[in-house]
Formats: C-alpha cells, structure tokens, sequence
C-alpha cells in the first residue's frame, strides 16, 4: 500500500492509461484480465499500479473467467474492472447476463476496434454499440459511456464505478481505439475532489435482509460475502429472497425491474453535451474519437454560417430519447457519423421518425471519418 | 459444555428438526433431486465435514456452476452463488482474492468443472488459488437429461452416445496431478465417512484442493445403462472400490462398472497464488 | 451451536445409544439409511409419505448406536439420531 | 497556432517516447494542448515507425495529421514515407548520417543534424533521438526549451538525466551544417 | 449408411425434432454441440441418426468448440449444423464473427428461453431476437428465420440451410421452447421433392481461384479445403485473395460487402406471411410461437368486425422493411407482441416512424401472452 | 530422377528460388516476425518434414489461432485458416471429422493453445483426435506485446508481470499426457533436425500427436528479461537442454533459465476419435 | 371440434408418452389437426407430470389450454392440481386406486378405471397408462380407437405390442364402476 | 518437385559439396546460420540490405558441405545450398 491511488496532478497519457487511473481514482482494487489489442494497456497499467495500492490484479486464462472474476471479487466487497476488445467482449457476453442478473456492480472497457471477428486488432472502430445493448441473451438494459479523449477516459471510468454502484450493475465504457491509444493532457484532481458513490450495503439485519428487495428506486442494497448474511445468488430467475423460482411469476416482476431500475431513472443518467442546438437546423449526433472529428465540422459549418449543431452522446445507453425527439420536432434532420454502417443512427432514426431525414454518415473502420464526408452530408441535408 | 439428557425413551417432538438444518436452507427443502441421487449424501458429509473443521460457517463460501450438483449453492445456508455453466471457478477465484480471510469452496458437476470449466479448474489448479473444489462425479450431464460428459467411462450409455460412448474419459485426479493440485482425493459417497475426513482436510488446507466423489445419477446413468437405482450403484461401490492412499494418479482411471480407486492421491504444501503474489514466501516459492 | 452431539470423550466408558428420528416427508426412500445401518435398527415401512415414497421405521430400537450413519448418508435429511443414555450414571469428574 | 509534426525512424530509435515528450512538454510543461497518436500493428514489429504530434493554443479536435508543419526523420525509410507530407512552408529534419534525399521537392526548409552521431559521441546510441528533440527545439520553438527538457527528465530512466541532457543540448547548439530551400520556399 | 436420411411420411414430434430432421433432409451431415435446455433433443436427435446416414455427430467440451467445429466441418465439405439456447448463443458470438468474415455457410439453431442469464431454462422467451442481429463484435449482417410450428421448425432449417449456402453465412434459426417443445404434425416430403441449393464450388482452376472475389450477387464462389486450392482463410481483414491486410483500405469494401450482400439481396431474402392486411386498420406484427396466439387474436377481432390484419416475420433479419414501411402509410398503427420487453418492435417503430402508434405487447416470459393482452392493445388503437 | 549438374562453379541465377518457396505463400514474405524470432525456424523445419513424409501437400492443411504463431498458416502455401484465439483445435477437430482423408495440423502459441486454448487442447487429446499440434512456446504472448502467460516460467518479466511472474507455469507435456496423448515431444528451435524428425514422426501418426517446440521471442521475452536476442537464447538452449528420451512428462517443468529437457516423451498407439465412432476398432477401443 | 385432454400422474408412468400417442392418434392416424405440450422443468424430476394434448378438425394456434374437456389422472397430486380446471360439461377419467375425492365439484361426469390394477393384472405396470387410453377412447371417442392402437403400436417397444394391446382392450372394455354426476352435470 | 534435393544415396561415395545463395532482401540479420553452419562458410557482411539488416557472406566456398543446416535454421527463408560435384565424375549404373 505504498503508493498513490490517486495521481493528482497533470499528465500527458493515452485512454488506455487513463480508463486505469480512473478505476484507480474510483476505487478500483480488483483487475480481472486477459489482453486484447487495443485495450492492453489498461491491464499492463493496472497490473503494474495495483499491488502497490493494496489490490490484486490477476490475468486469466480467457475472457470468461475474467469477467467472472469481477462478479466474485465485487460480491467479496472490491470495485472490480476489466478490460478488453471485440473478441474479448463477445466472450464476456453470456456472464454480463450473470452481473446483469445477480445486479452485481463492476466496469467493463471495451476498447473498439474494426470487426467482424479479429478484423484490424489495431485500428479503430464503433462497431459494438448495439452489441453494447444487445450483446448478451436475454431482456437487460445497460449503461455504455462513450469517451472522446484521454481526460474523459479518466472522468467517464469513475462515471461508470458510480453508475455501477449506484444502480448495481456492470456498466460499461465504450471506448475506441483512437482514444485508448492517443496521448492527451490527463488533470487527474485530488483524491477527496472526486464525487464517489458508495456501495449500497444494506442497513438491515441479516434476519430481515432480503438480497432482491428493492429500495424505491428500484435497487436492492447489496451485502458483502463473508459478513454473516448467508445470502444465496443465482442468475436463474429468482424471488426477492434470492431463490430460484422457475416460473413466468417470477420472472415477470424481475425482468422487469432490472430493466425499469435504468428506464425509470434514465433522467438521473442520461450524459450528452450539447453544442450550439438552439438555432441548429441541422443536427450531428455523434460519441467517442468520431466527436471530435464531427465538433470540428461544425465549427466550419458555424463559420460558413450554417446553422448547424452537435448533440455529443455520452451515455450512449439509455439512449437520450427527449432530447433528440425534442430536436427531431423542430429541426431538418439529423446526421449520425460513427464508425460502423450503422448502429446508433438507427437509434436516432427510431426516436426520431420518418418526418426528417437521419443520415448515418457510415464508416466501416480502419480509420477516423474524413471531415469532407460528414460536411457533404450535412450540406445535402441543409439544401 | 453440555450433553444430551439421559433418557432411554426417544424424545418426543411436535417438529423434527434435523440438526443439519441450521447449516441448510431448511425452507427449500425437499430438494429437487431424485430418489437414490448421491448428490445429497455429498451434501450431508460436507455440511458435517465443515462443522467439524473450526472454520465460523460465516467465513465460507460455496460457489455452484449450472446442473444437479450446481443446486448445491441454494441449499447450503451459507453465502453462497450460483453462477453460470462451468464458470464458478473464476467466480470462486475473484471471491477468494478479495476475501482471503474466508474459505471458498466450489461445488459442482463433472460436467460443469471438467467438461465447460475445464480450463478454468487447469488454471486454478496451476495457479494454486486458495480454493476447496468438490467435483461430484456422476459421470454425465445429469440436469440437462442424460448426456455424454467428459468423464463418461467408455461403452456407457448417454443420451448423446445412444449406443455407447467411444470416447476415453478424463482421469480426473491425474489431470489435476498434472496442473500441479495440492490435494487430491477420491471418495465416492458411499464412503461417507472418509468422504467427511477429506472434505475436512481440504477445507483445513491453504492452497487449490480437490475432491472427486463419485455419485450414483440414479434417473439418467443408472437407468440407462440398466444399472438400477442409485441403491445398486451404492452397492456397486461397495464391491468395487479399492482405497489406495498415494496410488500414482496416472493408474486411477475409471472404466465402464469397473474397479473404482479411493483414496487421497495428494497432499503437498506449496505457496497460494496470494502468498506469491503478496510476497509472502520466500523467493519465487516454487 | 458447535455442540450438537455428544463430544466423543464424554462417552469413553459407556456404550452409546441413539433414538433415531425420520422427518417422513422429506424421505424419497432411498433405503440407503436401511441398508447400511450397521445394527439393522431401520426397516422400509410399507406406509408411504405424501409423495409416495416408503419411508423408513425402526424396528429394533434398543439397538442404535447413534453412529450417525444413518444422518450422514442420507441424501434427503430426513433421518438422523440422538444419543441418549441408556445406563445413566452420574457425571463425574473421571469420565466427563 | 497549430502545429503538426511527425518523428519517424525504426524500431528502437525512440520514436514513440520523443513523440510523447514533444507532446507532455507542450501539454503539460508549456500549459497547451497537445496529442500525440502513433502507428500501430502488427507491420509495426521492427520496421517504420513513427509519431504525430499536434499542439495547439485552443483545444485539438481531429488528433490526425492533415497538413504536417515539421518532420524530424531519424531513418532513410521514414523520411521517404513521409517527406512530400510536409506543408510547403514546412520544415524538415533529418538525420544527417542516416537519411539521403535528391530533390528536397517542395518543401521550405531543410535541416540536417547528426543526431545518431552525436549519441555515439556520448557513447549511448540510444540518446540520438534526444539530440534530436534538443535540434527541433532550437530550430522550430516548437515548445518551449525549459518544458522539453523538463519533458525530457520526467520521461527517461532514473539515473541517465545527466546523458540525456547532454544529448539536449549537443542538438540544441547544433548549427546544420545544410539549410537547403526547397522549391515552394518562402523563408 | 444404412438409415434413410429423409424420414418421407407423417410424423408427430417436436419443433426440437424436426428442426434435427430438416437439418438432415436438407443434407446436413455434421453436427458439433452442446447440450442444453431447451435445444438438447436437437442434438440428441443428431446423435442418434447421423451415424446411420453416414455423418458425424461429436459432443464438444463447448459451444465454443462447437461452433468452431462447424465452420472446420463446413470447409472440410460437409453441411454443419449446431442448436443451442441462450447462455450457448451468447458463448458462440465471438465465433459467429468468425463465420461471417470468412463466409463459411452453417446453420444454428437457438430455442430460446427466459433470460437473462440463466433465467428460466425450461420455460419460453424471445429475447435473443436482437442478440441474433448484434451479438457479435464489428459490423455484419444475418439471416434468421422464425418457425411457428414443428412443421416450420422443419421446412426452415432447409430454408436455413439453402439461404447459408447461397449467400455463405452462419444462418440463425430461431425458434421458441414453446415451438422446440411441443408436439404437432409433420410432414416430410419424398427427398427429391426438396429443393436444395448446392455449395458454390468455383469453376476456377487453383491458380485462378482467389476465394474473396465475389460473383455479380457479391457472393465469392467457395471451394472445399483438400482439393488443392491451397487457400488461406483468415478472421482478419482481407483481400480477395484471402490474405490478411490491416488498413482501411481492406476494411471498407469487405465489410460493407459482407452486409451488402444481404441488404442488396434482400427482396430476395424476406419471407412473410400475410393476412387479412389488405383493409386492415390495424396490423399486428409477430413471429415464432406467438404468431400462433395472435393469429388466433386476429381472428376473433375480424369475427367480431374489427378490420385487423397480422403480418408474420419469417425473416426476422433482415427485417422486412419495405412491407412495414408500405404499411405504415395507410394504417393506423401497430401492434406487436412477442415475448420479451420489446425487441422487433423497435425495429418495426424505427420503420414506422412517428406517424403511427407502434405498440408492444411486452412479456417478460416463461409463458406465451395471454390472447386478452393484446386484444387490449388492439381494441386501444382501434380507438 | 535427375541430380544436380555436376558443375563445380556456383549456379548463377537471375532471381534466387529459395526451394522451401513452393511451400510458402512467397509473395507474402518477409513475413511479420522480428529478427531472431525462432517462429521462423520452426516453419522451416516443418515444410521440410513435410516434404520428407509421403503425405500429399494438397492433403495437409494448416490451422492456426491468434498470435504471432497463429501467422504461421499464412504463410504455408497449403489450404490454411486463421481462426480466432484459442479456437484452432475445434476448428481442426471439425475439419478433420470432415474430412478424414487430410492430415490436419493446429501450429499456433503456448497462449493461444495453452490457455485460452486451454480446455479445448486437452479434450482433443483425450478423445485422441486425429490431428497434429505444433505448439511454439516462447513462454509469453508475443502478438499482444508480451504479457504473462500459462507457461511464462516464474520469475520472469512480463508487461502483466512487471516485478516478476510469481505464478506456477504450465509443465505443457505433462498436461498433454495426463489427457492421454499418443505423442509428445518436446524439441527447442535449435534442435532443426530433431524437430524435423519429431515433425515427420508426428505428421504420420494417426491420433492425437503434440509437439512442444521452445523458441526465442526476441523482442519481448528475451528483451523484457535482459537475455539479449533471439541468438542469444539460442545459445541458451545449446548450453541447457537436455535430450531425454521417455522421459517421465512429471520431470521435465521448465524454470526460468535453467534446464530444459527434450525428446520424444510419449509415443504410443490406440484408436483416434473417428476409428472408435466408426466402430473400426474391436470393442470399446480403450 | 375442439377438445382439450390433459393426462397427469408421476414420473416413470408414461405420461408424456400417452399425450404423444393420443396427439399422434389424432394427427397421424385420424387426420386431425393435434399438439401436444408437457410440463418441463427440474421440478418435474420425480413429481407430478402432465401432458396436454388439443384435437381439433380445424388448425389449432393456441396450443395450451384453456378449457379443459378431458382430465385423466393417474395420481392423486396430478387430479387434486388439474381437476379444477375442467370445464362444466368436461369429463374426468382416474385410476380408480390411485385418485381419491370427495366433492366432485361442477363437473359432469368422473369415471373410474383401475388400468394400474389391469397392468399389474397383465404382469407389467408400466402399460397402467394404456390401459387408461382404452378406457380414454372407449368414454370419449376423442380419438378413433383404430387410430389410437395404431399410435400405441408405433410409439411401444418392440416386442411389446401384445402386451400393450392387451392393455388397451382391458381398459377399452372396462365398464366404469362408478359414475359420477357433478353438481352442474348436463348428463 | 519432390527432389530438389540430391538424393542420399546417389552421393554414396563422393564427398558432398555445395554452394549457398542468399536471398539479401529477405535476411533480417539474426546470424544463425555463421553461428550453426558447421563448416564455418559464412560471416555477416558488412553491407546492409535495403532494411538495414547485416546479412551473410560466404567466405569459404569451397567448404560448403550442402548440410542445409542454414537453410533449415533460417527463420527467413533467406539462405540455402544447392548441391554441387567438384569431382565430377560419369554417372553409372553403380553411383547413381
Ligand atoms: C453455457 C451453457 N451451456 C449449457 C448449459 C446446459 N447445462 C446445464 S447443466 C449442464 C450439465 C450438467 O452436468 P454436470 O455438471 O455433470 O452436473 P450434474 O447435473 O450431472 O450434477 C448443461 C450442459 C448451460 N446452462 N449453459
Ligand atoms: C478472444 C481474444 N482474446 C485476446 C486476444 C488478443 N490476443 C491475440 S494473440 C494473443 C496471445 C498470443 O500469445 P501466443 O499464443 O503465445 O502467441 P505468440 O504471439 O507468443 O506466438 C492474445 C492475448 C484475441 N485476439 N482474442
Ligand atoms: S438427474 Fe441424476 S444427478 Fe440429477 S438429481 Fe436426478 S439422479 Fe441426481
Ligand atoms: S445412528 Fe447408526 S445405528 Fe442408529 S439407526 Fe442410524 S445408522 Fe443405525
Ligand atoms: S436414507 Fe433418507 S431418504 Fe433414504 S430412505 Fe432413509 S430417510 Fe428416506
Ligand atoms: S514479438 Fe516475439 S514472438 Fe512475436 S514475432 Fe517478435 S520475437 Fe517473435
Ligand atoms: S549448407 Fe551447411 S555447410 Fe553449407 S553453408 Fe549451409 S550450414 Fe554451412
Ligand atoms: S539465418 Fe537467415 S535471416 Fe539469419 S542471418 Fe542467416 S540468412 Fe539472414
Ligand atoms: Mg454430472
Ligand atoms: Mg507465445
């Protein structure tokens, strides 16, 4: 425990790095790993940080145990962090149903590279946003932030720790390989300046503490293994005690709670940034290194006069709904740069309905948007 | 200190309370498994087992994968987690090394740990991660109805080898041998009362321990193979296992109704993952 | 809670003696706790419980030894004993 | 004002580790804003690469070259790779031992320096790529001579401060011994 | 050899049964899986005929293994196929990629029950409807059809397999437990009545050969490892000639072919089932088994005069668009039951846009709907 | 037949053929790996063995997962697939299923095949699939940079090790013979000849044939730990290994910089996969 | 017209396998429309089971049910669980040794057969539930009874065709010892 | 094609000799082959190739025993012997 958690100070450091030192600002004392390029560096930094701060990582032998390993190390009462990429993330899919289910609260960095399958393990892409939704079986819903710099690497991975604990479930930053391997000042604050949420252990006596009982908002308070509460966990469908119960009973009012506990508070989650929309006739819609790219293009459409703004997703999942049908409603459409043919644009398109056009400015991978094609596109939605 | 009271008569009751009840969910009870399983003797010796070691029963785990044995988990009144198929090794593994103060144990299936988990049980095996694993045998997928698994003896009969399995089973003990395991015993679960000593010797260990009971599948392996009941495999045992404590683990194989060999195979000290790991040891601690 | 049965030097003199009990509708009789009673104390009954199954009877009481064997191998619970003393003798120093 | 520039060499020259010192000097020493993103792959292994730097006053949205201010080439490949890159009132820095062009095509200025000499001189080859930054400083102001020395410090291994500093400032004082203008010269 | 491959005759037995009979029909000849509830009796079925029609049936340690199986059997000549549900599917995502990048036809069949996680395994769901589209890393496209009776289980696992081998990819069959699990007729036409579509085996020479380069339909013509191609096939990007090539460049066209492929062949793709559309007021929109149930709905709705029509997805993807969107423009609005909390009906919403009510009849599962639900919701937007 | 001509003058030639070029995919080279890489050597020795064998080239396939080593299928000019990491054996065991007439050969990494790889290396040799598997053990994941993996001896510095591996690695034969594989050897990159030898030996076995091969990586391993190149550890292994042949697969763990035995360790015959299921064998082939 | 028939006892009886054989009856053997669904589940390992078979002329969508015709029980947990739902003018068929009751609630007609005595009677009490589809048949014509020998002849071991014959004449022929009419009875 | 190589026995009583090319562009230096050659027929150059690798030279040509020992320990494909006769003598019956 000889070292520092929390490197207050200024530092010049990739995503990568930085998504580490936020798990580490945040609390984090567990790594679960496996590498994967782009998301390597994550678990080379925690390797080499955590024995000094009092934690432990551990590589495994593959993705499945390592996601496994944060559901065991969050039950044993640690803030529990992975790392990985395309393939690492499908692997990891049937136990995030586990966490999901069991409302077990960890981070996953999913580092985005081109896929399909091992496609270009060292080039950029934003093909796993749906996946980030849809990815594993069954009914959940999920929290995704999408970071566009170094800083927010670090910023959006103590995010994620919070969201995770405060609505008990693993939450996810979906990174791109653009942010996870560019360098970038990091201000990392002081150790009692960051906002951290507490586990939501329960006040209940062991007698009377029910593991699946929900507070108002729709999540349970969490016990700690090993503090006598003798608890049983199971990702079957289970009643408020925690015991299997295999009928549509059951199932019915647990689905739906895991679902409704994000649905429902979704006010208190949505994260995006809005730029210049108040005139904004048209509107790009974009997350991750693709904003950056896309808030450049405005600024010359804003100086060639177009009315054009950028609403900046930052928590991809929920998906802010409101402000998107609110602009749908008044503006000539939306264009939706990412890096993929297609995924979060179908988000938009959905919500906001056929009366204005949403354009998906497609980008298979390999590397960022070429400015010149988001501008085409906005100039024919504008004509 | 006190002892029972001296009476001759039976004592007379308006409830019986089994006294194994406060280490069970008593309100599950009865169990889901069939008549003559042997999961509930594997159950019944570990309960006892672990009251005997001194270990307080709030400073133990057990973690369960998917199948009959993953049912452990929920009737076990301890905390306790029902993870997914073949996974409750890693689950067990980050259990451990966030509370190393607690005794983790796993408790699952053949299939769950050897066939899905196989390379999850190699690993912590190797890594010797301070965990008990307790493996029932019963040489098939007994929840999902019957099939083919990894320690199926050759010619049985499964559901996915109508015919009889061709395959060559896992040597489960010598595998373990082989990844480096620091205790290693077999017992089936006739043998309660050695099954009961190991259970409290490997709960007692520091260190990747390992115990292979063999267990009667009485509704799938026994009935298709026209073996019985679990009583006729109970029988089975009792005529054909041979304890050999220390055999080679190479010579344990189990072949189709053939010669079972007990014992503890196993017993070596070397440090935790955690001890290397924390430096707790000298030198690399091989 | 640690002292659910009778430590084993507590008995050193005396034979000890058990009476057994069945929570009969748990049992699925098994038989296994009939069979490998080592003093024959359990018979199958020819009642069965709600479920159906013949769950098990003592038939020779006097006998068991409170071995504990039936309550082990039990899969289902249902069966176990307590030791009981069937020459009692006051707790002296010597054998307690 | 922006400024993008590119270090490319071979493997093992350092390339990567000045990028990232030409940018924490910047970002973190000089109080600007700076990326700096690097090539990756598997083609990587033991071949060509390099790094992109970028420093700005405002905040740097697209972290990618389009319009490369300086290069400094450390190897005969990188500078062939990149070269016509280079804005035409850009400048180019070479290694003068290891890097041969004919035509200096269009480009403004071009600098040569002896950085790999200069490492062998202090008898660790491995500071070539720190002579180099000392001769970018002196000849682009690129950052500030404090910040990359300051960058410098905090980026090389414990206990070889004193050598790489030399290399600094071996590159710094270091006149080029060839300025050649290239056609689109405006200097 | 010695057992008939094609069981020609009526039968009584399951959607699990007859999906492992059309399988065979339909040439299937390898079979790697893994059991689990509710597809086991598929791979029982498998094991119990193959070795009579001269195929092979292997159990693997994995759905890992067994998906991988499939894609070295299916290089090695053979129609492969695999079923599994939930908790394998999502285990079988990484390699599903594997099957799409390198275009290698199978077929899987999941019989879907409750989830998350391990959820109700006995008891039904349609929650992997999304999963079959997303559940993979990187960007692709799928085919995967519904059956909604044993019947169906049958003729589209044929469907599945002609579909896989004339655009060469992993086909999805998606069935239900309640589907998997029940009884019903079946009818196995004489084996010369099935249309089956052949392997596209080039007509190139090995030295001509390069196994990328697609025919008009943007589907590359495949060979059989063995024959002296001496191909190399790769998960990663690449070029026509197979090789591996990490850039944009590569990246672009062999994704965007690899949707393409069944985007622009779409119209020949979609398979629905329509009826009583042509002067409805209100369409319900659903597949697998409670296409069943609202079929019953629709016909006590046009008994009772309520101009009510049902379309029934049988590609589920690629999703009929063109039928929905011709919809849209003259109904007054959808409804769509399925047993999850809303999957193909956001893909219905996003077509329909926000001109029509688009309303789910959401289950949770492990039960089908109760008819009255969506009689409910019919009745509402009737209104 | 025809020999060289007997000129006592070099050939002069316009482009140079190297004679392993019909066994490469030539128009890829140079390939990917970093000078001293023993990747290269161990292909090498391969098309060589395979030439010398009477096996077809068009009837041998190469099948790789993800690594450095998993480059190696493309580059043998043979029908060759890349799959993902750790997939290669399932992906062989279909193909060889399939086609039962190939030789089908897994060349991938100790990562790749050793532990994600893991639990589908030891149910192929179990089953005694017909297949042979080159495993290049560098003790390290070379592709991703140089992490830790199941074989990086204690001791060692990894990227996810950085004060040294404190783990207990893998003793690869001896994992491979508790799971009933029917050859094993174990040969370091310097060893060419043997290796070819061990090469050929195991490319005309039937059944389940695993070849350990120790090779530098230069970049990471060697690097990493301060041991120089590549030649370096070449050296190394002049100086260290041993040849032991049948050895017992439990002596021969490797440690950080000290011995290493090689040799052929097991080599025995029984009935692969496909021989049992067709039932060509008599009884249950065991 | 539509019936619905629900066969229910324990495990090891045959229930699953009489569902099948009266929905193949129907659909193969009569040419009906039929389905068959069972009660699945970890609960079922040893308990009550049941199988529900729907015969109808026309397509049948809804395949479970609503409304039951046909209840026959071969365990008392199976008829106390089931008997409930059978409609007012339904029929409750039941092991007259198996099934007890007292009010026999607002159904019409409940008729008694002892096919486990008839099985064991036949030295095989595994053929208990075709005993019971004899009895079925011969009471409700749910199915012709050519059909349904038929489907029992194509579902049985061989070898066992005899004995299962037997089984189901002896509950075909049985003349229920007892008829009771319920309270709503029409009969 | 499955004899690029002079088969064994038609070398029976001659010393073998070869001649060993380098394929420079492929050469990335690693040395193995001056290290293992047995004969000691080649150094590293002192000439780079166009990637800035040292690759081998022969030196003593005549030496070459065409052991293919370089050719097999090359990780690069970049070097090989041909065999040559520097005792040219009639092919007969007996020695070929
Ligand atoms: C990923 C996944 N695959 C398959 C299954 C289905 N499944 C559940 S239990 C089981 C096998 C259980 O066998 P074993 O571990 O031997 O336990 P037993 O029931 O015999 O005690 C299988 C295949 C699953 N739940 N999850
Ligand atoms: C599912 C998945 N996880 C992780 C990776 C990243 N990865 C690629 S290669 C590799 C390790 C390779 O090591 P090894 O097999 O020893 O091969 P080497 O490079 O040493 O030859 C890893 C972890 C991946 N491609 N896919
Ligand atoms: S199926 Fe087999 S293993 Fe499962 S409970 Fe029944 S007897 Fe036990
Ligand atoms: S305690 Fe022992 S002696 Fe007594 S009934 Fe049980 S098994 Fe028999
Ligand atoms: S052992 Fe238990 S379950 Fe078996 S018969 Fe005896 S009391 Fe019943
Ligand atoms: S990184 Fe290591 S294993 Fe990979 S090519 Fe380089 S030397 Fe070889
Ligand atoms: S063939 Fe043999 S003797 Fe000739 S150069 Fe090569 S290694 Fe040396
Ligand atoms: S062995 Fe090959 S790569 Fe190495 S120096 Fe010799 S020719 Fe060059
Ligand atoms: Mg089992
Ligand atoms: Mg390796």
């Amino acid at each position: 425990m000889s070292e520092q958690a929390v490197l207050t100070g200024e530092h010049f450091m990739t995503g990568d790095e930085a998504a580490a030192e936020g798990g580490l600002a945040a609390g984090c004392r567990f790594f679960g790993g496996y590498p994967i390029t782009p998301a390597t560096e994550v678990t080379e930094v925690m390797a080499k940080r955590l024995p000094g701060v009092g934690g432990v990582f551990i590589q495994m032998e593959d993705e499945m145990a390592s996601m496994n390993t944060l559901l065991g190390a969050a039950w044993g009462g640690m803030k529990s962090m992975t790392s990985t990429s395309g393939p690492g993330f499908s692997l990891m899919m049937e136990n995030l149903g586990l966490g999901i289910i069991t409302e077990t609260p960890c981070v996953l960095v999913n580092v985005q590279r081109g896929g399909p399958s091992t496609g270009l393990p060292t080039l950029v892409g934003q093909q796993d946003m749906m996946q980030a939704k849809w990815g594993s079986h069954g009914d959940y819903e999920i929290i995704a932030l999408a970071p566009s710099s170094p800083q927010e690497a670090f910023d959006f991975t103590i995010h994620a720790f919070n969201f995770s604990e405060q609505y008990r479930l693993p939450v996810l930053l979906m990174m791109d390989e653009s942010v996870g391997h560019m360098f970038e000042k990091v201000v990392i604050p002081k150790a009692e300046d960051i906002k951290l949420v507490p586990r939501r252990i329960t006040k209940d006596k062991p007698a009377d503490y029910l593991p699946f009982k929900p507070d108002d908002d729709l999540v349970p308070p969490m016990i700690e293994f090993g503090e006598g509460y003798r608890v049983h966990i199971t990702g079957l469908t289970h009643d408020e005690k925690g015991y299997p119960v295999i009928n549509a009973e059951a199932q019915q009012p647990l689905v739906r709670r895991l679902c409704e506990k994000i649905t429902k508070n979704a006010d208190k989650i949505y994260m995006y940034d809005e730029r210049e929309l108040d005139d904004a006739e048209v509107v790009v819609i974009s997350y991750g290194i693709t904003a950056r790219i896309a808030q450049q293009v405005v600024n010359e459409c804003r100086a060639e006069g177009k009315k054009v703004g950028h609403l900046r997703l930052i928590t991809c999942w929920p998906f802010p709904e409101p402000i998107v049908r609110k602009l749908a409603d008044r503006i000539k459409g939306f264009v939706v740069p990412e890096i993929n043919l297609g995924q979060m644009s179908l988000e938009v398109e959905r919500v906001a309905g056929r009366g204005i056009p949403t354009i998906c400015v497609p980008n298979a991978g390999g590397e960022v948007h070429n400015p010149e094609d988001i501008h085409a596109v906005i100039r024919e939605v504008l004509k | 200190m006190s002892t029972a009271p001296a009476k001759a008569a039976p004592v007379e009751r308006k409830e019986l309370h089994h006294p194994k009840d406060t280490m069970l969910r008593e309100d599950r009870l009865p169990h889901i498994w069939c008549p003559t399983c042997g999961i509930g003797t594997a159950v019944s010796c570990f309960v006892e087992a672990l009251r005997e070691t001194n270990i307080p029963e709030e400073k133990v785990a057990v973690v369960s994968g998917i199948g009959c044995t993953g049912r452990v988990a929920g009737y076990v009144n301890l905390d306790s987690f029902h993870t997914t198929h073949g996974r409750a090794i890693p689950f067990a593994t980050g259990l451990a090394l966030a509370k190393p103060d607690m005794k983790v144990v796993v408790f699952s299936g053949d299939g769950d740990l050897v066939a899905i988990g196989g390379n999850h049980i190699i690993n912590a095996a190797r890594r010797n991660m301070n965990i008990t694993v307790i493996c029932i045998n019963n040489f098939i997928y007994g929840m999902t109805g019957g099939q083919c698994a990894s320690t199926t003896p050759q010619i049985a009969k499964t559901s996915t080898t109508p015919t009889g399995n061709t395959d060559y089973p896992f040597n489960v003990p010598y595998l373990m041998d082989a990844c480096g395991a620091t205790y290693i015993a077999r017992w089936t679960v006739l043998h309660i009362r050695r099954l009961k000593k190991a259970m409290g010797e490997a709960l007692n260990k520091k260190g990747f321990s390992f115990i292979e009971v063999i267990a009667p599948c009485a509704t799938l392996y026994a009935r298709r193979n026209r073996l019985g009941t679990g009583f006729d495999l109970m029988k089975f045992y009792h005529d054909n296992s041979e304890i050999q404590h220390g055999a080679d683990t190479k010579m344990v194989d189990i072949g189709f109704q053939e010669k079972i060999i007990c014992g503890k195979f196993v017993d070596i000290d070397k440090p935790t993952f955690l001890e290397r790991y924390r430096g707790e040891t000298n030198g690399g601690g091989k | 809670m640690k002292l659910w049965r009778t430590p084993l030097d507590a008995e050193k003199v005396r034979v000890p003696h058990g009476v057994v009990s069945v929570i009969i509708e748990r049992c699925k009789g098994c038989s296994f706790c009939v069979e490998y009673c080592p003093r024959d104390v359990l018979i199958i009954s020819r009642n069965f419980n709600k479920k159906g199954y013949h769950y098990p009877e003592v038939v020779s009481e006097g006998l068991c030894v409170d071995c504990n064997l039936c309550e082990d191998i039990c899969p289902e619970f249902a069966i176990y004993s307590d030791p009981v003393e069937n020459t009692p003798a006051p707790a002296t120093k010597e054998n307690t | 004002m922006k400024k993008e520039i590119r270090i490319t060499g071979f493997g093992g020259q350092g390339i990567i580790l000045s990028g990232y010192i030409v940018g924490k000097a910047a970002a973190v020493f000089d109080g600007k804003q700076a990326t700096m993103v690097q090539a990756y792959g598997p083609e990587a292994r033991g071949s060509a690469c390099s790094s992109q730097v970028i420093i700005d006053d405002n905040p740097i949205l697209y972290p990618y070259h389009r319009d490369l201010n300086i290069l400094a080439a450390l190897s005969q490949e990188g500078y062939d790779k990149f070269h016509t890159l280079v804005r035409k009132d850009g400048i180019i820095l070479f290694d003068e031992d290891l890097v041969e062009f004919d035509a200096p095509a269009d480009v403004a200025v071009f600098k040569g320096v002896p950085a790999t000499r200069i490492a062998e001189d202090l008898g660790r080859v491995m500071v070539a790529n720190i002579a180099m930054l000392g001769f970018l400083v002196a000849q682009t102001e690129v950052t500030s001579a404090d910040a990359m020395k300051q960058a410098i410090l905090s980026a090389v291994p414990k206990g070889t401060g004193d050598l790489n500093m030399n290399a600094f400032e071996r590159g710094f004082q270091h006149q080029p011994a060839e300025i050649v203008v290239g056609a689109g010269a405006g200097v």
